[in-house]
């Protein structure tokens, strides 16, 4: 009963924080803070793929990458492109993408599955590089037009510049995101995910065919990465090889997922905000940044493989057991 | 007439042969045992019909349907289940969901994309219904991995029927259960199946008689006797079988 | 020998110069994957790390072959702690954790490298006796990428010495198909996985020794070349010797003449080449089955 | 006592296999383990051997508490494997075969008779002789079962643990494994404890038997008395 109360007490002070973000802590943080919006989300979409359906890649980046240059581009090129249209955009190529490869990554799993995705990473790491007349090589495409949020009519919010604006825009977007994800966890198909992961044989035996299911799960891990790719590229007005198909931007929704617990949907925001806190001592004090973060990951896979989710639900389990303990003493004595 | 028959099917593992010409054939509402000393080819001809293996030779009918080579799922969505010999379920999945995908696969919804699970009340309903039946509401929100030994071959069992299939495989269900857990799965078993047509395979004796209405003998890869579990007992082919070309 | 013709041969040298540097580095992976079922992603790092350690032995010794020599043992002792310390412990949490925890190394060797050795780009000077030309029938062609192929040919028989005519290869190619019946007949396997580890990172040196002095040694060696050995793995099959060796001579061939006549685009035949392999067969050229 | 098998439980997962196993063999005994299939003889060799850990109980191999060691410490101990699906390396040849099973990779006294070597081996199975130099993988099933034994015979064991060594042979390969074990028994004196699915083998070559019922000994007893029990045949044994 207290919990049924309490749930929509927590929502509410979570959105009355969330409005309040920029005013409270100023600009600095509130950009912090869409960082950390952008990157769980992302990690989230990877935790689709890693957690619920058990497989790795490596190469994320690739979506992250299409969803930012796609909205670039656009935005670049075509005049008088209103702005959710560009992100449509953004999110549309890296769907397509995804799509694209789907037919040939579901047929491998395990290992090669990882690998390729590798591979495919560092592919597109290359192409941004290499073709510079479309992507501006390293320094990529800069200070592109940013449209500002219109519902013809009603309203006009300009975004480029004003970062409390651009706030607002991504915590609703990524929100939005966050739930679709959660809620697609949750649908009968979000059922039959989670049962691939578990035993992908007797998914076969029920009736299931499995290279659609995980075509679909992966086009939509892909889709909401491009998504988060998009903000990204729009927050910095910035895209870029390193910035957004780079080696760690693959690792680092991994590595959060792992550090949070892939075996639970909020287990990457967790991670995600654990390394943007060390993310953000260590660049304080130190440009070693990759060290710590190898340091985190092994210490992680050895010590606690089912991150910080799997910790404290071992510790729930402890205390309940503890206090059932403990009452049937009292009961007895 | 027969539900499930197969024609001189053959299956051999790069070179090494396995099944040589199996005319195997089930009646339509029987339980039906596949028995034979270990090697014989039970798993594989188990494999062979439902589509984890190819057969090298040979075909497979399913209500007078040619169903050689047909993919499992696609088995599945014509009327066959199967269990299997190692526990097979969801292991961080509850006992209430992994009964909920078997039946969400009988009512064919597998791309929805759009309702909340928990929030179709009919398969709730048909989930618990089923759970009540085979004893384990109880575990209803215990996941399968933390079931205990019998528990979980029950969940195994139960999975392989929730589907509702015509014909139901059934790979040593009795293996390493206790007695008392044995004698449950049995009941169960008869209990879940009326009407149903059944294959088992088992080494139990004790559940092979308890349950088969007719017993096929596996020996190297060949059928060796096909009959009622008293000819079965009688037969002196079979004991030599089991025992070697033994007199005592 | 006409132009045309001298520039055809000479890049096909080149091809196979690089194929057989990356077959050094891709053997280890597929041995050490092989036998233990572990793809060991800190593999690149340490291949770049013996680089850095024949550098280092230059610098304090001035002497190119000691380095040569001492630089991949130093890296094969360096695998070993490796194993003893960090693989051994993981064993039980399967791919997903061998993989994180392989790529966690990588960023620490990575990490630490920075630290040593800072982010520039190191030269490297051969002897004065490699160095230089040769005349190969008209045919200018540096002594040093002779050189590399001439050792990795020696290495290439040392290797196949070792797998078929010692026990220690007879053990692990017996292991590669039956662990537990190997460790049933007394055979301690806890230490020969120790010593396969060992070794696989040697033949990793020995690759990173070979071509830091055409590439220099930086940071990202590891990145540009280890991920061509991984590809090769993944293109030539898990665990598959021979398809890591081919694969390796057909993409230091495709990288060459790739440079030759895509310039830019040279990498992207591979992944190509990759794709095209994996869509026929999804284990790899030789692979087998899983 | 040889070896001495106390109160073994062994899991596999959540199933209990073997429950409260407890067997013995003597020096220079051949002792046999029959049953039906499924009910854990396999695992029970695979206990001893290491290759599968027991939940509690021991294992005593010539006094020494083993429980718990490593395949290999086990094999170093004395104990010899053949198992039930032979497990030759399909890569290596017949002479490689034999010459992983040597401990430490050097015999140590290559003169003494009751010392086996590769050549002593070739004189019990001429077969390998003939086909040394051929990959383990082309070997008829018969062939493949000699050579593992004397695989595991070129660790000069004291006691061999040896799985269904007949299952899927021709009539006269059976007889033919049959003397070799009973050779290798009678004449060079390893101990040898025998799972075996074919009772007259079984019965022919043994000095005591015992019969397990699911995860436990049902019975034990000599070989005679065993002919007499139909009772017990039919519980344990028969369809």
């Amino acid at each position: 009963m207290m919990k049924k109360t309490i749930k929509p007490i927590l929502w509410l002070a979570l959105l009355v924080i969330l409005i309040f973000f920029p005013k409270l802590f100023g600009v600095y943080y509130t950009n912090v803070f869409v960082t950390f919006a952008i990157f769980a989300t992302y990690a989230v979409a990877v935790n689709v793929l890693l957690g619920y359906t058990g497989l790795l890649s490596f190469g994320h980046a690739m979506f992250f990458g299409a969803g930012g240059y796609g909205t670039a581009l656009a935005l670049k090129h075509i005049d008088g492109l209103a702005l959710m249209p560009a992100i449509g955009i953004g999110f549309l190529a890296a769907m397509l993408l995804a799509l694209v490869l789907a037919p040939l990554v579901t047929r491998v799993s395990g290992t090669a599955f990882a690998m390729i995705h590798l591979a495919f990473g560092q592919l597109f790491y290359i192409l941004a590089l290499k073709l510079r007349h479309i992507t501006g090589g390293e320094d990529g495409i800069g200070n592109f037009p940013i449209p500002a949020f219109t519902i013809p009519g009603l309203i006009s919010i300009p975004l480029k510049g004003d970062p409390v604006n651009f706030y607002y825009l991504a915590i609703v977007i990524m929100g939005l995101s966050l739930w679709l994800m959660w809620f697609f966890t949750k649908t009968p198909f979000g059922q039959i995910q989670v049962g691939i992961r578990d035993n992908e044989k007797r998914i076969d035996y029920l009736g299931y065919k499995i290279p659609q299911t995980k075509a679909i799960i992966y086009v939509v891990s892909g889709a909401f990465s491009g998504l988060a790719g998009c903000i990204y590229g729009l927050f910095h007005n910035l895209v870029s090889a390193d910035g957004s198909l780079g080696a760690m931007i693959s690792f680092s929704p991994i590595i959060a997922a792992m550090v949070g617990g892939v075996g639970s949907f909020f287990g990457p925001i967790w991670g995600t905000a654990v390394f943007q806190v060390i993310e953000e001592l260590t660049h304080r004090f130190t440009d070693r940044v990759e060290l710590v973060m190898g340091v985190i990951l092994i210490l992680v896979v050895m010590f606690a493989p089912s991150g910080i989710t799997g910790a404290v639900n071992t510790m729930k389990m402890k205390w309940h057991a503890y206090t059932a303990s403990k009452a049937k003493m009292e009961k007895t004595s | 007439m027969n539900i499930l028959e197969t024609k001189d099917l053959h299956h051999d593992f790069s070179g090494l042969k396995v099944l040589f010409g199996i005319n195997l054939q089930i009646e339509e509402g029987e339980r039906h045992a596949v028995i034979g000393p270990n090697g014989a080819g039970k798993t594989t001809l188990f494999n062979t019909i439902t589509g984890t293996y190819h057969p090298s030779k040979g075909k497979v009918f399913f209500k007078g349907k040619d169903i050689t080579g047909y993919k499992p799922h696609k088995l599945a969505r014509i009327g066959m289940g199967r269990s299997f010999q190692i526990t097979s379920t969801f292991t961080r999945l509850t006992a209430f969901q992994n009964i909920r995908l078997a039946i969400l696969a009988k009512h064919g919804i597998r791309f929805n994309l759009f309702r909340h699970v928990d929030k179709m009340k009919d398969i709730t309903r048909e989930t618990e219904k089923m759970l009540e039946r085979v004893n384990l509401i109880n575990e209803r929100n215990v996941p399968a991995g933390l079931l205990s030994y019998g528990k979980s071959r029950a969940l195994e069992i139960s999975m392989a029927m929730a589907t509702d299939p015509e014909l139901i495989l059934l790979d040593e269900f009795a293996a390493g259960m206790s007695r008392d857990e044995t004698h449950n799965a049995v009941a169960l078993i008869r209990k879940m199946t009326e009407g149903k047509t059944v294959v088992i395979i088992e080494h139990d004796m004790d559940v092979v008689f308890s349950l088969a209405d007719r017993i096929t003998v596996l020996h190297y890869g060949k059928i060796l006797a096909t009959g009622k579990p008293d000819d079965i007992r009688d037969n002196q082919d079979v004991k030599d079988a089991y025992l070697g070309d033994l007199q005592v | 020998m006409d132009p045309t013709t001298s520039m055809y041969v000479a890049q096909g040298i080149h091809g196979i110069a690089y194929g057989m540097v990356l077959f050094l580095i891709a053997s280890g992976l597929t041995i050490i994957f092989g036998m233990m079922g572990i793809l060991n992603l800190a593999h690149a790092a340490i291949f770049m790390l013996s680089g850095y350690f024949c550098y280092q032995i230059i610098a304090m010794t001035g002497s190119f072959w000691l380095g040569l020599v001492l630089a991949p043992i130093g890296t094969g002792i360096f695998g070993i702690f490796l194993e003893r310390v960090f693989m051994r412990s993981i064993r039980a949490s399967g791919h997903l954790g061998e993989l994180i925890l392989t790529l966690g190394l990588s960023m620490v060797i990575l990490g630490l490298v920075k630290v040593f050795w800072g982010t520039q780009s190191l030269p490297m000077q051969v002897p004065e006796i490699i160095q230089g030309m040769v005349n190969l029938g008209g045919l200018e062609y540096p002594i040093y990428r002779l050189f590399i192929i001439g050792m990795s040919l020696v290495v290439l028989v040392l290797m196949v010495l070792l797998l078929y005519k010692t026990r220690l290869g007879k053990i692990v190619r017996a292991a590669v198909s039956d662990r537990d019946m190997v460790n049933a007949l007394g055979i301690n396997i806890p230490v020969v996985f120790m010593l396969v580890f060992g070794v696989g990172c040697w033949l990793a040196g020995i690759a990173g020794v070979a071509i830091a002095p055409i590439l220099t040694v930086f940071p990202g060696l590891a990145d540009q070349v280890g991920m061509d050995a991984f590809i090769v793995v993944v293109t030539g099959g898990f665990g598959s010797l021979a398809g890591a060796f081919v694969v390796s001579i057909i993409f230091g061939l495709l990288s060459s003449y790739g440079i030759q006549f895509l310039s830019q685009l040279a990498p992207v035949l591979m992944v190509i080449f990759m794709a095209i392999v994996l869509a026929i067969r999804p284990n790899g050229l030789f692979g087998v089955k899983e | 006592m040889l070896l001495e098998v106390k109160d073994l439980n062994t899991f596999y997962g959540e199933s209990h296999v073997l429950q409260g196993l407890s067997l013995n063999v003597a020096q220079g005994e051949l002792v046999a383990l029959l049953g039906r299939n499924g009910m854990g003889k396999s695992t029970t060799l695979k206990t001893i051997m290491g290759l599968v850990k027991s939940k509690s109980g021991h294992v005593i191999f010539e006094g020494t508490d083993i429980t718990g060691f490593p395949p290999y410490k086990a094999a170093q101990a004395g104990i010899g494997y053949v198992p039930e699906e032979r497990r030759i390396f399909p890569e290596l040849s017949v002479y490689d075969n034999l010459l992983l099973g040597i401990k430490g990779g050097k015999i140590k006294n290559p003169n003494d008779p009751n010392v086996w070597t590769i050549d002593r081996i070739y004189s019990h199975f001429p077969k390998l002789k003939e086909r040394c130099n051929q990959q383990g993988r082309f070997l008829s099933g018969g062939e493949q079962q000699m050579l593992a034994i004397g695989r595991s015979l070129m660790g000069n064991p004291r006691l061999l643990l040896v799985d269904e060594p007949t299952e899927g042979l021709a009539p006269i390969m059976v007889q033919e494994v049959r003397n070799v074990l009973e050779e290798i028994n009678k004449k060079a004196g390893v101990s040898i404890l025998l799972v075996e699915h074919n009772l007259k083998v079984a019965l022919s070559l043994a000095h005591r038997v015992y019969l397990m019922g699911k995860a436990h000994i049902g019975y034990q007893g000599s070989v005679e008395e065993l002919r007499n029990n139909q009772d017990v045949r039919a519980k344990y044994l028969e369809v």
